[in-house]
């Protein structure tokens, strides 16, 4: 499966890249969706994956009975998400904001930043 | 810019930097009789000593009549500003440059460490531009400032670099030890860059051919400034470089023919542009290129003549140089034109000015008894030292010396003398603090033209000493050296200066017409700044175009080439291992392919929304077929918020892309599947090597009975690792406080003006 | 004995599962779509859970399960219900027997 | 067959069909055609979720999937909500423009 | 020592906090400016512990390394700790002249101190997960302070400025899984022991992910794009705690992680970064010589300056390391004082294209004088801050026979006092068009003052380095040794090796 | 949204999910959970809310702005975070209280963590409302 | 559905969740609860406090029976070939009056396959149905009326 995850990052990679290229900033987020997807799924196997046992300790054990699936990815991908989360949300307000006062939300008219035509 | 005295004066209050400046001149002049001696005085401080930096300062023959040069002009010219620009409003800060540019330059010739050196020379160059952008109000004063500093700037990087090896080749930065490492230092593979590296520095800032062409410009500085740094002074630093270094470097074949070489083509050329001049500031910087040249051509040789020619010359021609200018500035000052065509008739109204400019002039010319013909009989004999070429050189400080004789005609006979011409001022004559420097400064060229010893032993003989390292080689100045070729040559200058000054109008036109096919170098200087422009321009468009999608495929083709210069250089080893796939395992990651692609190719954003929520519900399914609760929870809600955030947006975004977005895109495509690819590649190749889960492991053994803690992932959140957590919480605050400011900022007026516009267009 | 109920929860939770499955697909318009899919959907779910809840068969999981079966009972049908009003609001084509099958 | 292996058995035919169920959804979701099929079919899979994690904490004993299926039933729907409310909105202002 | 090392993160924090809750009371900014104070003198006090013990490291949690997070801070980390209490404190001080209420109430002290603590906490941290957290912290805060006001040019800007951070921040999220996935570790004096047993090649790749990741932070050539997209686009006290401190956190991830980690292959991956550096720098400058705006001048010439640190890495002499970190802690203190000076500028004469405006010479000498300190130390004059660096990594190529460097760093500099002078004459020098006379009087005193008293003191900051070098330099010095030979740092941390 | 429907459940709902959030935030230390799920779980039921009656009353429910939730959950996040330094302890240590420990069971354990724990809750909870009401208002 | 019954339900549901029923968790829940609850005050409206078991009883069998046997016809449906059925949107009288009446009536027909709970007028006197296997309108209103509603009726309102 690991091998497989591996592949599958690479595909939701490929998807992501294209989609930031696109015209449309909306494509862009979604390409920046399937990014962090891509880059937590990638954390989640470069920890190496284990079927089934979570991470927890069973009521009156100390430790974990037998191997358990490794924690640390897990905490870091949960801290990706939730950061991913913000920064995704604060994107898409960003190309909102971009639509209301650029009126457009194709990448290439945007261009007040830049002129085409410098002073 | 108001040149002319205003209402106000300054007051006495603007005698002070004149007076600060003559107690500077006190002081070196006490230090006249140990210097002359032979001696040296030498002043230091620990300053970087890291980089073994000293703060040290060498008083010797040299340095000292530079020091002398520098400060006692520096007098005169502070006390002719403070008349010449009575009342202006920027006479303080004027005065402030003028006296922090004399600090610099003394700095400089007093200067015993490299870098100490590097710096006034820099000081100078920056107090210098402030000073010529004086009448920065105008685009011509603004170009002569920048050109000034961009080419001397650009020698001085060169020169940094040279002072740099020159430090590395002689393993110190002290100047009086350098100095006596000539035999080393010439011997060493890094005395070649070193030399052309200092050259590059001393002909620049010492105007040499070709890189003259900015110190006519930087005429457009008031007259005080033209006559203390352009001629006086800091044009001089670059001969006064290639002096200090003289015992160091000379003696080589390269050191010669450069010097020569350079120096002789820049006083021939400079000779014949100044007699082209109708502005007689621009005449009389020309004939200080002129100057430097021939001060360049004697820093070539190595002879006693050559030597004691060029201390006496670089005296001489300050002091009758200074005046000459001073004494313009106050012709200028008094009919408001610089115009040779227009002046005339000035002597009786201007008797003290005309005075003074004719003793100087004279001086300049090589007349004896004054100074300048002492100056030019020791040409001739330097010239005449000359091992390899001596009539080359001789021919061609003659043709300059001619030169000079019938500019200083232009010069001193034809603005007093000549008929009078439409002046747009009646003239009248310069109160005394702008006559006191021309005077006294002709004065004392007409004082050691008499008395030469005066100079000889006070600062000629320290010089060539400094020069030389010894007083052997030390010429006598002498006004009658009896009959020989020096004289002979000397007689021959004046006749035919003088017949250039009688035909100077055809000569002027002659020169015209021969010049006309020259490269004007002036010219080339703006076509290489419109180049660079023009260059830069391109550079800036070609990479930042100002469009996202070129940036970004720019950064993805980066990233791609990195890893795949990584990849092929390094070697890497990815290992596909299939082993124990459960086909459901396969059948979600078909899924989360299946949503990814149809998000990459749907142009409905509500089908794209949907994919990507697929992809979101296969990595949860991975999430909890390997073990992370947690994950998969947080993953599902934040997939839930996203799809309640996007539709809330979208409420307002378009539901389709724009017409005309072809999804064909095949180079991206190319693209994105390389950056796939490579990701998948270094996975594997990483999946391919043992995990250390040492980190985990700890935290299992930790977590409940350290930590108290069952859920290992929540204590590795909430204890092991909570500043990780923390800094999360600050971006989700972050992140929701700007989201916030896009939201309920109200719509600037540029927004709607946008709206209007938009409007319009439907 | 609990595996072989909970075998047969399962099995027909999952069949269930598969029926509003092919009747997402196979039905003719969004709202029936929605009669097979999220109802057979919710009542399939919930026959795997109480496998689930035979199986694992301690206070804990039953509570959950009960739980979760409550919540998929409170929140599945008001689901349903703003799909079927946003799907005749918006003016989705409606299957007729007579018509075929309609899309926008 | 003993009642281990029949619940193993099952498990596995339960787990195909429930994925089997998420991709015949997933089918739907790319054909639309229209807005509320889509949120139908993501609707139906938030659904087989829950099932899936309903088999997963059987397959693996472990009762913290149920905590999974838990948030997922009591959240999920609200995607389903908000998307169909959009439908509407968007319908409104478009019937307000014109 | 805990203390001392969480303290330059949790002061702005609760500074933030403070501010945030205060916001609609007069009391908010007072808030903000003394907790950058507060800030200044715990930084203070961390590099002077610094300099006395050598590297010091706080365990957080009491959990020992590897296997909780580590704050250290050597002394490169803490004089980056204290130049960022010195940006925050001025900047603060000037944010408080030119941003309004509207602003406020929308939390700009909170997204500014939060944007401090991630700068500070990216120095402190010995954590490389740690590391990536501050990366967004910094990164989250400064899209909010870039889009702030919402103007249009704003917008744009921001859009490209996130899209292509974001890209950054998912290749070093993703190299950090990576390099985990390899070593088991992420505790940074741990990663440097771990890394010496994996498969080298693989590193060297994984390096690669990180260069181009901490390039684009770092905005070096050909990554720099949403850098002069976006600088000269918010406010000024913006621009300037941008320009100042966002790029050299990048530069100083990469110093830490090329120095510390990545150095198992230095023949190929210094010889790229070298690369880097000569086109960042030669880019960078003939970007800025082609525009005609102040702030779009600055901003490019950000992108060249930092090619003049990334030489210092690449060369990876202890002299070109000194030379590096020298001109790290130079260019900030100059950076951000030429953006606020542009503010000032923009104030007075009512614009920053240089066709627009002018007479500031004539009629604000002050500020010229303040202009002329920033900027012709930038350019590498002496005796300012920026000749020392300049001088210090020149002498570095020079040692290593890298002439073409030497030169390209010496030429690019001749290319900076172009354009600074460009900005001279064109926004001092010539006169105003509309024939205004500029000048510091037309700000209320209030204003004035918060606007200079911040532009002065970073300007005596400069000229201070530059006549006083040798304590800076030694110091240097001391940094890059700790650089090149990290067993203080990894002894700090992981404790003596048994 | 002027389903009534909609409106009906909300007040179920909003109740049930609010009461789910803290349960996933208490257990959160040894079950699945914690102050991210919990807040996440908490936000959406208001966010329901938002949707079924809109924000102002959404707005009115919760009493204080959301981002003054937020703020101050990072407040205490910090606050919690160097409590421990006060006591001479590391930052970040965990201090731990077990309120009525008895020979078989640890009691009622109250700690620094847990108080962290309620910050992170406080700040996604407060924070994704915050964008979420802004983001509803904007549209 | 009082507010005091809605608390006490949601004391339980805590302790369901906890997993012990034990004083301190019922307690805490109904703390929680309460808090809950005066939190969403705004929306609260007026409802009564006993609930009747065997009405209650009586819902939940006859909604059980109603959700099987209408899945299987619905089922059927999708796995015969031809479409059976003949959809149509019915308009009924709502009688129940309190939002958690309203609430259950409408859930219910939701979730029982075959009939679906479309939209409730603003004067919540009207319920309008999609049905899909409408062929007598009329027969289909009056068994949810007797049926569903009624059921609901008693259980909450009566
Ligand atoms: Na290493
Ligand atoms: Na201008």
């Amino acid at each position: 499966m690991e091998s497989l995850l591996a592949i599958v990052v690479g595909i939701l990679a490929a998807s992501a890249v294209y989609l930031m290229m696109a015209r449309s900033m909306m494509r862009f987020l979604f390409g920046l969706m399937l990014l962090s997807n891509a880059a937590n799924l990638s954390i989640f196997v470069a920890g190496r994956l284990t079927e089934g046992a979570a991470p927890l300790i069973e009521d009156g054990a100390e430790a974990p009975a037998g191997a358990v699936a490794n924690a640390l990815p897990q905490a870091l991908v949960l801290t990706a998400i939730v950061i991913g989360f913000g920064l995704f949300a604060f994107a898409l307000v960003l190309v909102w904001r971009a639509w209301t006062t650029l009126g457009t939300l194709e990448a290439d008219d945007m261009r007040i930043a830049e002129p085409k035509d410098p002073a | 810019m108001n040149d002319r005295a205003g209402a106000r004066g300054n007051g006495p209050l603007g005698l002070l930097p004149a007076a600060f400046a003559l107690l500077l001149f006190a002081g070196f002049f006490s230090l006249v009789p140990t210097i002359s001696t032979g001696a040296f005085v030498r002043v230091s401080w620990a300053w970087a000593p890291s980089m073994g930096i000293e703060a040290a300062f060498l008083v010797d023959g040299l340095s000292l009549t530079f020091a002398l040069l520098i400060s006692g002009i520096g007098t005169l010219v502070l006390l002719y500003a403070n008349t010449y620009l009575a009342g202006h409003v920027h006479w303080g800060r004027f005065a402030l440059f003028l006296v922090a540019f004399m600090l610099a330059m003394l700095g400089l010739v007093l200067a015993d460490d490299l870098i100490l050196l590097f710096i006034f020379w820099e000081l100078t160059t920056l107090t210098s531009y402030l000073l010529i952008g004086f009448s920065h109000t105008t685009e011509k004063g603004r170009r002569s400032a920048l050109q000034a500093l961009f080419v001397t700037g650009a020698g001085a990087l060169a020169f940094l670099a040279g002072l740099i090896l020159l430090g590395a080749a002689a393993g110190t930065a002290r100047i009086s030890e350098i100095v006596g490492m000539g035999d080393e230092l010439r011997a060493h593979a890094l005395y070649l860059p070193v030399l052309i590296l200092l050259l590059a520095g001393a002909f620049t800032k010492s105007a040499q051919w070709p890189f003259h062409f900015w110190l006519p410009n930087a005429m457009a500085a008031p007259t005080p400034v033209s006559a203390f740094l352009h001629s006086a002074t800091m044009v001089k630093a670059g001969v006064y470089l290639l002096a200090r270094m003289h015992p160091a470097l000379s003696g080589t074949d390269v050191w010669l023919w450069t010097l020569t070489v350079a120096g002789a083509v820049t006083a021939v050329f400079a000779s014949v542009m100044s007699i082209r001049q109708s502005d007689l500031k621009q005449a009389l910087a020309y004939t200080t290129l002129m100057a430097l040249g021939t001060l360049t051509l004697f820093l070539g040789q190595d002879s006693g003549y050559a030597m004691t020619a060029f201390a006496t010359f670089l005296i001489v021609h300050s002091l009758y140089k200074a005046a000459l200018f001073l004494a313009v500035g106050a012709i200028d000052h008094a009919t408001g034109t610089r115009e040779v065509g227009l002046l005339g008739g000035l002597g009786p109204a201007m008797p003290v000015t005309a005075l003074a400019t004719a003793i100087a002039a004279l001086s300049m010319a090589g007349f004896p008894p004054f100074l300048g013909f002492i100056g030019k009989e020791l040409k001739y004999a330097g010239a005449l030292a000359v091992a390899s070429e001596p009539v080359l050189v001789a021919g061609a400080v003659l043709l300059a010396n001619a030169l000079m004789l019938a500019v200083a005609g232009i010069v001193a006979l034809r603005p007093f003398w000549g008929p009078a011409g439409a002046l747009p001022r009646k003239p009248r004559e310069a109160p005394w603090q702008m006559l006191a420097g021309p005077l006294l400064l002709a004065a004392l060229g007409a004082l050691f033209g008499i008395y030469p010893a005066l100079l000889q032993t006070s600062l000629v003989t320290p010089t060539v000493i400094s020069l030389t390292g010894s007083a052997e080689e030390v010429k006598e100045l002498k006004l009658w050296a009896g009959v020989n070729l020096p004289l002979l040559l000397s007689i021959v200058t004046y006749v035919i200066g003088v017949a250039m000054y009688i035909w100077r109008d055809a000569l002027r036109r002659g020169l015209e017409r021969a010049f006309a096919r020259v490269p004007i170098l002036d010219l080339e200087y703006d076509r290489f700044m419109a180049g660079l422009a023009g260059f830069a321009r391109w550079v800036s468009a070609t990479v930042q175009t100002g469009r996202l999608r070129d940036y970004l495929r720019v950064t993805f083709v980066t990233a791609l080439a990195a890893l795949a210069a990584g990849m092929l250089v390094a070697g890497i080893a990815p290992r596909l291992d299939f082993t124990g796939l459960v086909w459901t395992d396969a059948a979600i990651a078909a899924f989360i392919v299946v949503g990814a692609l149809l998000a990459a190719i749907t142009r409905v954003r509500v089908a794209a929304i949907a994919a990507l929520g697929v992809t979101g519900i296969g990595s949860a399914l991975i999430f909890i077929s390997y073990g992370a609760p947690d994950v998969a929870i947080t993953q599902l809600l934040v997939e839930t918020l996203v799809v309640v955030l996007v539709a809330a947006a979208l409420l307002q975004l378009p539901l389709l892309d724009a017409p005309g977005e072809s999804d064909h895109r095949p180079a991206d495509a190319v693209l994105a599947i390389g950056v796939g690819g490579a990701v998948t590649v270094v996975m594997l190749a990483v999946l391919a090597t043992p995990l250390d889960r040492r980190l985990s492991t700890y935290f299992e053994a930790a977590s409940w009975t350290e930590a108290f803690g069952r859920n290992i992932v929540n204590v590795i959140l909430v204890d092991f690792r909570a500043l990780d957590t923390f800094g999360e919480i600050a971006v989700v605050v972050i992140a929701t406080l700007a989201a916030r400011a896009l939201l309920v900022a109200p719509r600037s007026k540029a927004e709607r003006e946008i709206d209007v516009q938009k409007e319009a267009a439907e | 004995m609990s595996e072989i109920i909970a075998g047969i929860l399962i099995l027909s939770g999952g069949i269930f599962a598969v029926i509003g499955g092919v009747g997402i697909i196979r039905m003719p318009d969004v709202l029936i779509r929605m009669h097979a899919a999220t109802k057979i959907g919710t009542l399939s779910t919930g026959l795997i859970l109480a496998g689930t809840a035979v199986v694992l068969a301690d206070g804990h999981t039953i509570a959950i399960v009960v739980a979760i079966i409550i919540f998929l009972l409170l929140t599945a049908p008001i689901g349903a219900h703003m799909i079927g009003r946003a799907a005749v609001l918006t003016g989705v084509p409606l299957y007729e027997p007579d018509h075929t099958e309609a899309e926008d | 067959m003993t009642p281990e292996l029949f619940l193993s058995r099952t498990l596995e035919v339960g787990f195909a069909l429930v994925l089997l169920t998420i991709a015949l959804a997933l089918y739907r979701l790319v054909r639309g055609p229209s807005l509320p099929d889509r949120v139908v079919a993501l609707d139906m899979m938030t659904v087989a979720l829950v099932a899936f994690c309903g088999l997963a904490a059987i397959r693996f004993r472990v009762t913290a999937f149920l905590d999974v299926a838990a948030v997922l039933a009591l959240v999920g729907f609200l995607a389903t909500v908000a998307l169909a409310r959009f439908a509407e909105r968007r319908k409104i202002r478009q019937q307000e423009e014109t | 020592m805990s203390w001392i090392l969480a303290l330059p993160i949790a002061i702005p924090f609760a500074t933030a906090v403070l501010a945030f809750l205060l916001r609609h009371r007069p009391v908010g900014r007072l808030i903000s400016i003394g907790g950058a104070a507060l800030l200044l003198g715990a930084t203070l006090v961390l590099l002077a512990e610094v300099v006395e013990h050598g590297v010091i490291a706080a365990q957080m949690g009491g959990w020992s390394a590897p296997f909780g997070i580590t704050l250290v801070a050597d002394r490169l980390s803490a004089a980056m700790a204290l130049i960022t209490a010195i940006i925050a404190l001025t900047v603060s001080v000037f944010a408080v002249g030119e941003l309004g209420e509207e602003a406020e109430s929308l939390g700009y002290h909170a997204l500014f101190q939060v944007l401090i603590a991630g700068v500070t906490g990216a120095f402190l941290t010995g954590d490389l997960f740690n590391l990536y957290v501050w990366f967004e912290v910094m990164l989250i805060a400064s899209f909010g302070l870039l889009v702030m006001g919402g103007s249009p040019a704003q917008i744009d800007g921001g859009v490209k400025y996130v899209a292509l951070n974001l890209i950054s921040t998912v290749m070093f999220l993703t190299g950090i899984g990576i390099l985990y996935g390899m070593t088991g570790t992420l505790n940074l004096a741990d990663l440097a022991s771990a890394t010496d047993t994996v498969d080298q090649g693989l590193l060297t790749v994984v390096a690669m992910m990180f260069m181009v990741a901490f390039g684009v932070k770092a905005a070096v050539f050909p990554l720099f794009f949403w850098l002069p997209a976006s600088y000269h686009t918010p406010a000024f006290a913006t621009s300037a705690v941008f320009a100042g401190l966002l790029t050299k956190v990048g530069v100083y991830a990469l110093i830490r992680m090329f120095t510390l980690v990545f150095d198992n292959d230095q023949a190929f991956t210094h010889t790229i970064l070298l690369w880097v550096a000569a086109l960042t720098m030669v880019v960078g400058v003939l970007g800025a010589a082609a525009q005609s705006d102040m702030r779009r001048i600055l901003s490019f010439h950000i992108v060249s300056q930092i090619g003049y640190m990334v030489m210092g890495l690449a060369l990876m002499t202890p002299l070109a390391l000194i030379g590096a970190v020298f001109y790290l802690l130079h260019h900030i203190v100059v950076k951000a004082n030429l953006f606020l000076i542009a503010g000032v500028a923009d104030r007075i004469t009512g614009g920053t294209e240089l066709s627009r405006i002018g007479g500031l010479y004539a009629t604000a000498p002050l500020l010229a004088l303040l202009f002329l300190i920033p900027a012709f130390s930038l350019a590498g004059f002496p005796p300012l801050s920026g000749f020392w660096a300049k001088y210090i990594l020149v002498r570095a190529a020079l040692e290593v026979e890298a002439w073409v460097l030497a030169a390209v760093a010496l030429a690019v500099g001749l290319l900076t006092i172009y354009s600074m002078t460009k900005i001279w004459a064109g926004a001092f020098w010539s006169p105003h068009p509309d024939g205004r006379d500029p000048s510091l009087a037309q700000l209320a005193p209030a204003t004035r003052a918060a606007s200079v008293w911040p532009i002065a003191t970073l300007a005596v900051v400069t000229v201070l380095i530059g006549l006083f070098p040798q304590p800076f330099y030694a110091f240097s010095e001391a940094a890059a040794s700790d650089l090149l030979d990290p067993t203080a740092y990894i002894t700090a941390v992981l404790g003596a090796p048994t | 949204m002027n389903s009534i429907i909609l409106r009906a459940g909300t007040r179920v709902l909003v109740s049930l999910l609010l009461l789910f959030s803290v349960y996933m935030l208490l257990r959160g230390h040894n079950e699945p959970g914690g102050g991210f799920i919990g807040g996440l779980t908490g936000a959406t039921g208001f966010v329901l809310y938002a949707i079924a009656c809109g924000t102002k009353d959404a707005r009115e429910a919760l009493r204080l702005t959301p981002e003054t939730i937020a703020m101050g959950g990072l407040g205490i996040a910090l606050a919690a975070a160097l409590l421990p330094g006060l006591a001479g302890e590391s930052f970040f240590k965990g201090l731990w209280l077990f309120l009525g420990a008895t020979e078989g069971s640890k009691g009622l354990p109250l700690s620094t963590v847990l108080i962290f724990d309620i910050g992170v809750y406080l700040v996604v909870f407060g924070g994704t409302l915050t964008l979420v009401f802004a983001l509803e208002e904007a549209v | 559905m009082s507010t005091f019954a809605t608390n006490a339900l949601l004391a339980i549901a805590w302790a369901a969740l906890s997993g012990s029923f034990s004083l301190i968790t019922l307690a805490t829940g109904f703390g929680l609860g309460y808090a809950a609850l005066w939190v969403v005050q705004p929306l609260t409206g007026r409802s009564r406090y006993f609930g009747r078991v065997f009405a209650w009883i009586r819902l939940i069998v006859m909604f059980l029976y109603e959700l099987f046997v209408s899945s299987f016809s619905v089922a059927l449906d999708v796995l015969t070939p031809q479409h059976r059925s003949r959809p149509a949107i019915i308009d009924m009288p709502l009688d129940v009056k309190t939002d958690a009446g309203l609430l259950l009536v409408t859930n219910l027909i939701s979730l029982t396959p075959g009939t679906l709970s479309l939209d409730v007028s603003e004067d919540r006197k009207t319920l309008r149905v999609h049905a899909m296997f409408a062929d007598d309108p009329e027969g289909l209103r009056r068994q949810l009326k007797s049926g569903m509603e009624a059921w609901v009726i008693d259980a909450v309102e009566a």
